[in-house]
Formats: structure tokens, C-alpha cells, sequence
């Protein structure tokens, strides 16, 4: 029996999840590249809070899988000075919540030393952030934070929805020279899929991913409202109603392209997301689909995502504070009525 | 020899406290538990020897690991209970559920940080509103050796002792933070020996030893009641079980069997304690926790209306 | 001649700096209630960076107007814990852009213990932000952060665009038990205006100010974008095109209804501002007009606000960034031949 | 008795610095200046005796008060003017202006926090890197008295020491901090105090002598580079002048004229340099401040297009 072709590997997948794709992600870029390394709380002796980096730091060792102390402003600092030195930190945070606890480094210096200093510096960070709602972890554990990332000009921005995008765009922050805020939802990292088993599956930034095809809206997902939407289309389909579902994958760069052809097609658009409505990346998008698509549009668009509060530290109460996949259904069809 | 009546106070609380723990530690083997519940069993020497050092108004910032701060302080148990189950009988009136945010302003207790360290900050603005409002409240911080890294503790150290602010800095150093064993979080043998850096004293203490606990805490209440600024305490203590109930600590070396307390504060309290006294202590305690317990799991859950709640004054 | 009634004195008002009026707020509410203090870098020996605190360490003492350390943590993570037990303190950040290095605090603290606890706990704390751009501050001194606020459940937002709203907006928010994030522009200290004099002169959250009526297009413009709006908008007269102008002044409450109103006889909406476009404030304003007013729209609403760039060190340069009033005039041009 | 050579070496740079201190001063009086000029005269001798002892391609980042920092690790004149005067000349391509973000990664200048206090997670992990890729480079982190109170100068200094990464951390104690006198920053005599907390070594030195600040970090930079790991290093100096070019420091209760400087660096090195050797070095750098001035005033400024230059890579 002969070795299979280059072709036969990168076709072939395998189905791991969530967690274990990003893992593999790691492992290959690390393999690939001995400039890669990793800090974080827990991160090597632990395998990470949430079971994501096991065994790196067998295979690895200290030097590149640094367990840190309690300290966010060095986790990032400290990767955004190693980074201008020549390495490439890919570094976590136990929760993406605390993303404000390091604000001044991943904000003022990840996003714009680059640019204060003419381009003589470059940043290539990864900061790996576990996010969303899952069992209660509670208010300052459980946001949705991506949105002021996409407001910050000189961050990249992924969220995966799939074990197979979780490494292919791991893969492709990691290989990046810009930094990137790389959401990893907590409540996916079990999620089993197909994902490619070629250490070359890198799925590029900015091209949004159509999950599904129909004709009577648009729905925009991102994270753990992708699946649900496609919950939703499933159940809108036994009534004929078809739902086009678009998970752009990356918030910057943003695929606007991929999502107006689609609401110039169906003429109704649906934005949903986890992170509070108010002033969330829907809001962006939304504006976006009617300053470029307006005498598409047969009804305004309109967005789902979290209500006007903090998230309560109930397993059950959390639920209630976030879009659903009936929530998703029912705009849907009070939308494509109009 | 201690004062026989402190003694026994303690006594009560540290075994109400242990009674909870091996109770909370019961029903998760059995039904589980809803979000995390990080034990502080064999803790419980530091935070009620602590705790009780405070007056009723003194002002209480508890860390995460198990409810003696709390229960020291004079909460009541069916208020925790009522947080950690998610029950409207809780002190935050359904809006907990695991990993707890109880608070009794009537009695100081302020709450956790979420985020480590950020009792660091909030102590020391309670100490601010003490001072501006004449009052002569204490404030204690309490914290694990692994918030202690949070640059939140220097900001607020430096800014309280310039200001002597009336803050007492508690650090519960049980060697680990989550996976990360102490060796490898300080520089220094002691957290103590950071008292320098700050120009307050800085006192290492037994944390299994309630009473000298309670001394050590007594002493820097009243310094910093007097105007004489902050104090670091650390009290030395082990984390007996995981991180969180449920944690299979395949990252420990030091690994206890998760039962056995080496230098039990209640062993160490019993050398004191008549023998006769403290079984009828744990009796009580037994019997008030079941019935805590109970009144808990009966009560009703918020409803769905409370996510709306609260959100602006 | 008989002393002035009370009408007459609160009809009464003087022409003063910006600054001057966000002074005489801080003094009249310390007057007022003696639970009111002050802490920040600088802003009791000094004054204050900017000098807004001048003369309020000598007639309130160092007790109640306190110089920290460089410490922004503390600051606002201080305020919260005196704000927790009985007191209202005023902080001052000496730069907008700082409230990411007191993210945590900002962000999960003030935003979230109340609603974490039950509403058993209060969190009266103002903070002052120095906000925007002027002078050359750089990239880490220049950028407008609001719209993080906003999408943050439990903040309220306040960017005042005249000495009378700087008055009457900080004293409501001294009085409002809840946590305001208050943006004062550094470009407007100087600027003068009439304020009323009286020590009630208390400006409302929630109800945005129409600065011009006009029929052809609705300006929504905030801070130190209103001037330019309204230096627009004289232009656009010219050539007989009547803007109304509406400056929200509050985005937490945000005052929609007053938005809407206009768009619906207007038929065309203008969003600007000087933070960044993308996901900016702007977002959520336009996302909301053609929600509510989609089939009174004749046009998309289009949105002004900085480029997708960090600001540049150079006082010449970080214009070119931010929105002028010629660029508002153009783009409204535009808007209303469509 | 120190080495001459070194003295001589010193005494250039410190010459070359007062005299750009000088002409800055001078232009900004005569011409005003866009943005914010932090002056640091009479601070040439910790910042030249300190930067002189790291080799070319051990890492620096400095700290606003001034360009000695920048000079002695061998940059240009005309790139550092030209950020200051917003020239495409300038080490930013003209996207300078103002307070100055010089860099030049090919001698090690990497810039400074505009926020101060994130120097100290930036510099440890510059550290790491160098340790990473093998190299025995070494980093100097130059910091105010003011912004130690950061709590990212806790949070590096305590991982830094844990993992003995080769830093250096500089503090240029000038007695004030805006208009914050160090008596109200410090609860201690001595920032350096603070390096007990961090178990590593601290050392105060006189800042004015900058053969004494450099044999410091000399020794110091030895340590860091044979796995020693940090060291603080504090230097005691003098704001001579207002917190930025302008300020008119009503707040100040120690006032200086804003000329004279008590134990000038100058004169200190004078004792040690011939007298007829300093006059030619003073001559040179007048002329070298002078044709780099001119130079920079003639250089073009960016054209409006690089605003959309360097967001990414
Ligand atoms: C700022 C921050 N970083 C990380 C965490 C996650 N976390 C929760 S507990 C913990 C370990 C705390 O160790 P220690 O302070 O020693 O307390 P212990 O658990 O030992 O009682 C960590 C890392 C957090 N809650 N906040
Ligand atoms: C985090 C942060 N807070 C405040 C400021 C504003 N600021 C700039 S310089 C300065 C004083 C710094 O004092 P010090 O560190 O002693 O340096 P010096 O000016 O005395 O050289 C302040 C408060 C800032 N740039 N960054
Ligand atoms: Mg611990
Ligand atoms: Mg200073």
C-alpha cells in the first residue's frame, strides 16, 4: 500500500473537538516554528483551565510553555515586548473578561506601537481568549468582549465557530505579524467536527463562511450563535422559510463583501450575536449592510444579542440573558413579514 | 494559655464552617453542583481566627476559597446557602449560584473580586469613606498567595500607607495558586516580606492556629483603628483538596489525600476546648447546617423576570 | 433695588470657559453635600493637568480633594470601595484613554456590583475623562473610548459640547446614584459659552439637545464634533440646505426618541463623530434609526468618525484623522442628492 | 580614581545632551513647540551614565524626561529631532511630533510607554525573547519615581525575578512626580527599598555623578547577563525645571531657577576630565546640536498620506 499523495493528506480529516483542534494548532505551529511559545496561568503543568494546551508542555518544555503568576498586564506586556524582540507569544488569558485587566497593553501597546513608530516594530501576538457564557462562571467571567477590539484599529479579531476554523485560524494567527484577539468560545470546546488533519489548513482572515444557503434572509451569526442560527434556519425551513446563515469568522478583518451580496439576494438581514446588543459588533455590521445595500433592503435590519446587563451568576439565569435559537426563530419570521 | 471564652467562640465557628464544607463537599459527590465551588476546608483557622477579629461595622473583603470569612463575620447560613444553590433566600436574592458573590452590608461584608486582586483597590477606598465619615471601621482584605501578583495590591499598598489608611492585608498562603505551587509565584520565602516594600509591618503567621490568628489580626485591627496604618498578614495554611471541588490535581506534588488535615485547626483549638464542650459544638453545628441546608434546597429559584433587576440604583 | 428672586436667579447666567464650568459644578456639589470628594493625579496642588480643579484643595482641603500617586487602578478601583460605603467620590483620570488601564474596575467593578450583589450595594462614582484629541497628545492621550462605555450594561455616558452642558451634566451626575463615565473634551476647556449660574442648573441624562432645526438632513454629532456639525451646517445654508442638528449629550441613557422624531421629517441621518467609525458609537445610533424610522429613510444613514488608524504624535496630522467640518459638509452634500 | 577614557567617553555624550537640552529650550521659548516637551536637564548623568554601560545591542526603553536616554545608546541627533520637530527625517518617518517616541530596534531603542509604567512588562519581555533565542542580551528599563507606583512594575518585577530574567530597572528618582512630591509617592526613604519585596538586589546611587551610576549598571548588566537575574537600581537627581517646558510648577515648594544645578553632572565629570579636553568637547557639541538642529528645521515634514501608514504589517 502506497504513502498517500500530498493532496490524499491535506483532503483527509479527522473529528476532534473544539479544544483539541486548537491544541493541535499549537503543537504544529510550534513544531513549525521554534520563534513560537506560550505563557499563561496554568498553561503548561495544568494543560490550561480548560484542558486546551495539555501535553504542550511535555513536548515542548518550560522555556516555550510558561506557566505565569496571577499577572495579565505581563502575560500581555510581556508577549508584546518579546514579540518586538524577535519571538512570536502566543499567550492565554483564563478568561477573555480579563482583557480589561490587561487594557493598556492590549489596547494601547498590542494595537498601536506598530503604528507610533513608523512600522520600525512589529507585534505578532497572539492573545488566546476562552469567551462566553458556560455554566455559570459569572459577570467577570462571561462576556463577550470582541466588540471593543473591532473599535481599536491595529487588532485583528477571530471567532471561531468550528473545531476545524478554531485551527485553521489559530493557524493563521499565529503565522500573522499583526496582533490577534483570538475568541475561543467556552461553550464550544467540546464540540465535536471534520477538521483537517494537514498542519497546512490555515483558514485565511477576512473571508466569512456561508453555513448555510436560502433565499428569505440573511442571518450574520458569530460563535455560539452560529449554530444556534442554524437551529433556527432548520425549523424555519419546515415552514418554507429559508435562511441564508453567514458566519463572517473574523471581525477585523471583516468579509462585508461575502454578507451584502447575500442581503442584495434575500433583501432581509438578521445580525445576531452574544456580546450585548448595545453597541456591539451587530450594530457595526448592521450599518454597514444598509450604507452599502439600503435599496436592497425590504425591511430595516435588525440585531439579537444580549440584554442591557451584566450576566448573572446562575447556570440557568445566564441562558436567559442571551440570544436563543428560538429567540433567533422568531425574529426571523416576524422579519421576513414585513 | 488564651482566653478560654475566645477559644471557644472560635471553636464554634471553625466547626460550623468545617460542617458546611464537609456538607457542601457531600451533596456535590452526590447531585453535583451548578458552576464552581472552591473549597476551604482545613482554611478555616485563618478566616474565622480573622474574621473574628473585626467589629460588627468593620468592613470585610472575602477571597473565593470556601465561606468561613463570611460565616466568621455573621452571615447567616441559609444567605450563603441561599447564593451558592441560586435561591431567592440567598443574600443576592437569586441572582448567585456557584461560585458565590454573597454581601450583607449591615454587617461589612462587601464582597470578592471576580477578578483576583481587585479587593486590593475596593479595601482601600472603604478605609477613604471610613476616614471621610469619621468613623474609626476597619477594613480587612483577604486574598490567596496568588492574588497577591495582581499589581492591584501595589497600587493600593503604596497609596495606604502614605496615607495609613486603616486597612488590614490578610493573605491566605495555601503553596498553590490553581497549579502553580508558591515556589514559582514568589521570589521570597514569605508574602510578608513584601511589608517592606510598603513601609508596614508585615507578619507571618500559623494559619492553622485560630487564636493566633485572631491575635495577630486583633493587633493590626487596633493599629490601624488608631491611625497607624496598614499591616500584611500572612497565614500559612495548605490547600487540603483541588483548586475546585471536582479538580483531579494531576499537576500536584504535594498531593494530599484530600481528607486528612495536617495540624487541623479543630485539633489545635481541642488542646483548649474541653473535650465535652467542643463535641457538643460540632453537634450543633451538624444540626444547624442540616437545617440550613434543608430551608436551602425547599426554597424557591428567582424567576426569570430578575435578569432585568438591579441593574441601575 | 430688591435682591434677585429665585427665578430671576436661575434664569441668570455668565459667560465662562468649559473648564471653568465643570469647576463650578465640582465646588457647588461639594458645597452642597459634604459625602462629595475628589481624588486623581494632580488635581489638588496643582489643579489639575488641565486646571479644571484649580482653587478646590484650599477651600475644600486635602481630605476631600486628594493628589494620589500614579495609580489609575486605585483611583477607580478606590472610588468604587468609598462609593460602596457611603460616599460619592469624583475621579479624575488625567486621560481618557487611561480608563483601559483601570479597565477592570471601570468595566467589571463599577459596571457590575450592583446588579452581581443583588442591588445590595450602591455605586455613585463619577469619572472624569479628559477626552479626544488636541495638541499632538499621541496615540496613548488622544483617543475617544466611548463607545466601550456604552457597550457596557451599568455605565452611564455623558460628553458634554458646551460650558452649560459641562455644568449641568456633571452635577446630574454627581447626584445619580449610578456610575457615569464623564467625557470632557480637551479641545473644549477653553471654549465659552453662557451658564447659568444657579447651583440647580442641572442638565438630565437621556435628553439630547437640538442645536439647529432644519429640514434636509438630521446631524447626530457629539462632543467636540456638535461645532463642527453646526460650522457645517452654516455653510450648507448657504446653498439653501437647512441641517438639524442633534447633539445626544448622553449616550447612556441615549435619547432616541428625539433622533428618530427628526430623521422622520428629515428623511435622511448624518451620524458624527470623532472616535473611530468602526464599531463606534455611530454604529448603534444608525442601527437604531433605521430600525425605528427604516420606511421614512429616502437614503442609507451614513456615519463620520475618525479613520481606522491609531492617532499620530503630530499636532498637524491627528486632525487629518478625525472628522472637520468641511468633511461633514461634503458628506452631507452627497447625502441629501441621493 | 576612574578610567579616563571612560570619563572622557562619558563627558561627550553628557556634553552633547546638556547642549541639545539647551537648544530645545531655546527654540521653544523663541518658537513655542507642537506638544508636550519633558525636559530633562540636569538628568544627563544618570541617563548617559546608565545607557553608556549596555552594549549595542542590549535593549533600552527610556523614559519621557528628555532625549539622554536615546543619545548615549547611539542614535542620531537628527532622527530623534526629527520626531520631536515632526520631520520625515525623524525615527518614525514624521509621525513624530512632540513628546517623542524615538525608536531604533537596530541599536536596541524600543520606545516607551506613553502610558507610564508599561516599560516594565514590555522590558521583562524583551528578556524573555532574548533568552529565548539564546542570546545573553540584557535589558535596561528607565523609569520616575513617579511611575514605579504602577502596578505593572509589581507584576514584572515579581515574574521577572521568579524566572531571573536579565533586566535592569533603572529609576530616575527626581524628587517629583508632576506635582507630586516623593515624600507623598514613596512610604519609604528609598524607592530601591522596594527591591527586598522582589528578592533582588537594590542600590541607590548618586545620579549627579555619572561615573557612579554607570559603574552601577555595569555591575548590575554583569549580573542580569550571567543569569543573575534584575536588579533596581535607583539614582537620586533633580527636576531642574518644570514638569514639562512651560510649566510654571506653582505647586513647587522646592523651587529651583531653572538654570542652576546643584552638583551639576558637568562639573562633576570636570573634576575628572581635563580642563582643555571638556572646553573642545562643549565646542563640538554646540556645533554637532547645531547642524543637527538646522538640518532638522530644513527637513520636510510627512505628507498627509503616512497617517494611513504602519496600522499593519
Ligand atoms: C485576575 C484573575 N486572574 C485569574 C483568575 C482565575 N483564578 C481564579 S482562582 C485562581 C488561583 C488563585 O490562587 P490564590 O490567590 O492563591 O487563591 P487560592 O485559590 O489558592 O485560595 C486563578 C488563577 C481570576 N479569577 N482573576
Ligand atoms: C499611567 C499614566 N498616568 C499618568 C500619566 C501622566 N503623566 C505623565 S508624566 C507624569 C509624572 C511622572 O513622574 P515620574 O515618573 O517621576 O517622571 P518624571 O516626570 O519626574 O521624570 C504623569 C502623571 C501617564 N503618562 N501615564
Ligand atoms: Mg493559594
Ligand atoms: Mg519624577
Amino acid at each position: 500500500m502506497s504513502a498517500p499523495t500530498r493532496a490524499e493528506q491535506d483532503a483527509a480529516t479527522e473529528v476532534i473537538g473544539y479544544a483539541w483542534a486548537i491544541n493541535h494548532a499549537l503543537a504544529e505551529e510550534m513544531r513549525r516554528d521554534d520563534r513560537v511559545w506560550m505563557m499563561g496561568q496554568d498553561v503548561g503543568r495544568m494543560g490550561g483551565v480548560f484542558g486546551v494546551t495539555r501535553g504542550l508542555l511535555d513536548e515542548f518544555g518550560s522555556d516555550r510553555v510558561r506557566d505565569t503568576t496571577i499577572n495579565e498586564t505581563f502575560i500581555v506586556g510581556g508577549a508584546a515586548g518579546a514579540a518586538m524582540t524577535g519571538t512570536i507569544p502566543v499567550v492565554e488569558l483564563q478568561f477573555a473578561d480579563f482583557l480589561l485587566i490587561a487594557g493598556d497593553e492590549i489596547f494601547h501597546k498590542l494595537a498601536k506601537w506598530r503604528y507610533v513608530h513608523g512600522g520600525n516594530l512589529t507585534l505578532p501576538v497572539v492573545v488566546r481568549l476562552p469567551t462566553g457564557v458556560l455554566g455559570g462562571a459569572g459577570a467577570e467571567h462571561s462576556a463577550s468582549l470582541e466588540a471593543m477590539a473591532m473599535h481599536t484599529p491595529g487588532l485583528k479579531v477571530a471567532l471561531p465557530a468550528t473545531p476545524s476554523d478554531a485551527k485553521g485560524l489559530l493557524k493563521a494567527a499565529i503565522r500573522d505579524p499583526n496582533p490577534v484577539l483570538f475568541f475561543e468560545h467556552k461553550g464550544l470546546y467540546r464540540t465535536k467536527g471534520p477538521v483537517p488533519v494537514s498542519d497546512e489548513h490555515v483558514v485565511p482572515f477576512g473571508q466569512a463562511a456561508v453555513r448555510r444557503t436560502g433565499d428569505a434572509l440573511t442571518i450574520v451569526a458569530t460563535g455560539l450563535m452560529v449554530g444556534r442560527s442554524l437551529e433556527a434556519a432548520e425549523r424555519l425551513a419546515a415552514d418554507g422559510i429559508e435562511a441564508e446563515v453567514i458566519d463572517p469568522r473574523t471581525l477585523v478583518p471583516l468579509d462585508m463583501d461575502t454578507i451584502v451580496a447575500s442581503v442584495e439576494r434575500t433583501a432581509r438581514a438578521l445580525v445576531v450575536h452574544e456580546a450585548v446588543r448595545t453597541a456591539g459588533a451587530g450594530a457595526e455590521i448592521a450599518a454597514q449592510i444598509q450604507e452599502r445595500a439600503f435599496f436592497s433592503l425590504d425591511a430595516p435590519v435588525w440585531r439579537l444579542g444580549a440584554i442591557d446587563t451584566p450576566l448573572p451568576q446562575d447556570p440557568e439565569l445566564e441562558q436567559l440573558c442571551i440570544p436563543s435559537a428560538a429567540e433567533i426563530e422568531a425574529a426571523a419570521r416576524e422579519l421576513v413579514r414585513i | 494559655m488564651a482566653e478560654p471564652a475566645l477559644a471557644t467562640d472560635l471553636y464554634r465557628l471553625v466547626a460550623l464552617v468545617r460542617a458546611v464544607e464537609l456538607r457542601l463537599q457531600q451533596h456535590i459527590t452526590e447531585h453535583g453542583f451548578g458552576g464552581f465551588w472552591h473549597p476551604g476546608i482545613g482554611q478555616e483557622g485563618v478566616q474565622v481566627g480573622a474574621a473574628t477579629a473585626l467589629r460588627p461595622d468593620d468592613y470585610l473583603f472575602y477571597a473565593h476559597r470556601g465561606l468561613g470569612y463570611a460565616v466568621a463575620k455573621g452571615m447567616e447560613l441559609t444567605a450563603i446557602l441561599g447564593d451558592l444553590f441560586g435561591r431567592v433566600t440567598g443574600s443576592t436574592g437569586g441572582k448567585g449560584g456557584g461560585t458565590a458573590h454573597f454581601v450583607d452590608p449591615s454587617i461589612g461584608v462587601l464582597g470578592q473580586g471576580g477578578t483576583l486582586g481587585s479587593n486590593f483597590t475596593l479595601g482601600a477606598g472603604a478605609a477613604i469613606s471610613a476616614r471621610m465619615l469619621g468613623t474609626d471601621q476597619v477594613v480587612a482584605v483577604f486574598f490567596g498567595d496568588g492574588a497577591a501578583a495582581r499589581g492591584t495590591f501595589h497600587e493600593a499598598a503604596l497609596q495606604a500607607s502614605v496615607w495609613k489608611l486603616p486597612v488590614v492585608w490578610i493573605c491566605e498562603n495555601n503553596g498553590w495558586a490553581l497549579s502553580a505551587p508558591i515556589t514559582e509565584q514568589s521570589p521570597t520565602e514569605n508574602i510578608a516580606d513584601r511589608a517592606v516594600a510598603y513601609g508596614v509591618p508585615g507578619v507571618v503567621v500559623d494559619g492553622q492556629d485560630a487564636l493566633a490568628v485572631h491575635a495577630a489580626t486583633a493587633e493590626a485591627i487596633e493599629r490601624a483603628r488608631a491611625g497607624g496604618g496598614p499591616t500584611l498578614i500572612e497565614a500559612k495554611t495548605l490547600r487540603i483538596r483541588g483548586h475546585y471541588e471536582g479538580d483531579r490535581q494531576q499537576y500536584r506534588t504535594d498531593l494530599t489525600d484530600g481528607v486528612e488535615i495536617p495540624r487541623d485547626p479543630i485539633d489545635l483549638l481541642r488542646r483548649v476546648v474541653p473535650a465535652d464542650v467542643a463535641d457538643e459544638l460540632d453537634d450543633r453545628a451538624r444540626a444547624e447546617v442540616e437545617e440550613a441546608f434543608e430551608a436551602t434546597l425547599a426554597a424557591p429559584r428567582a424567576d426569570a423576570g430578575i435578569v432585568f433587576e438591579d441593574v441601575w440604583a
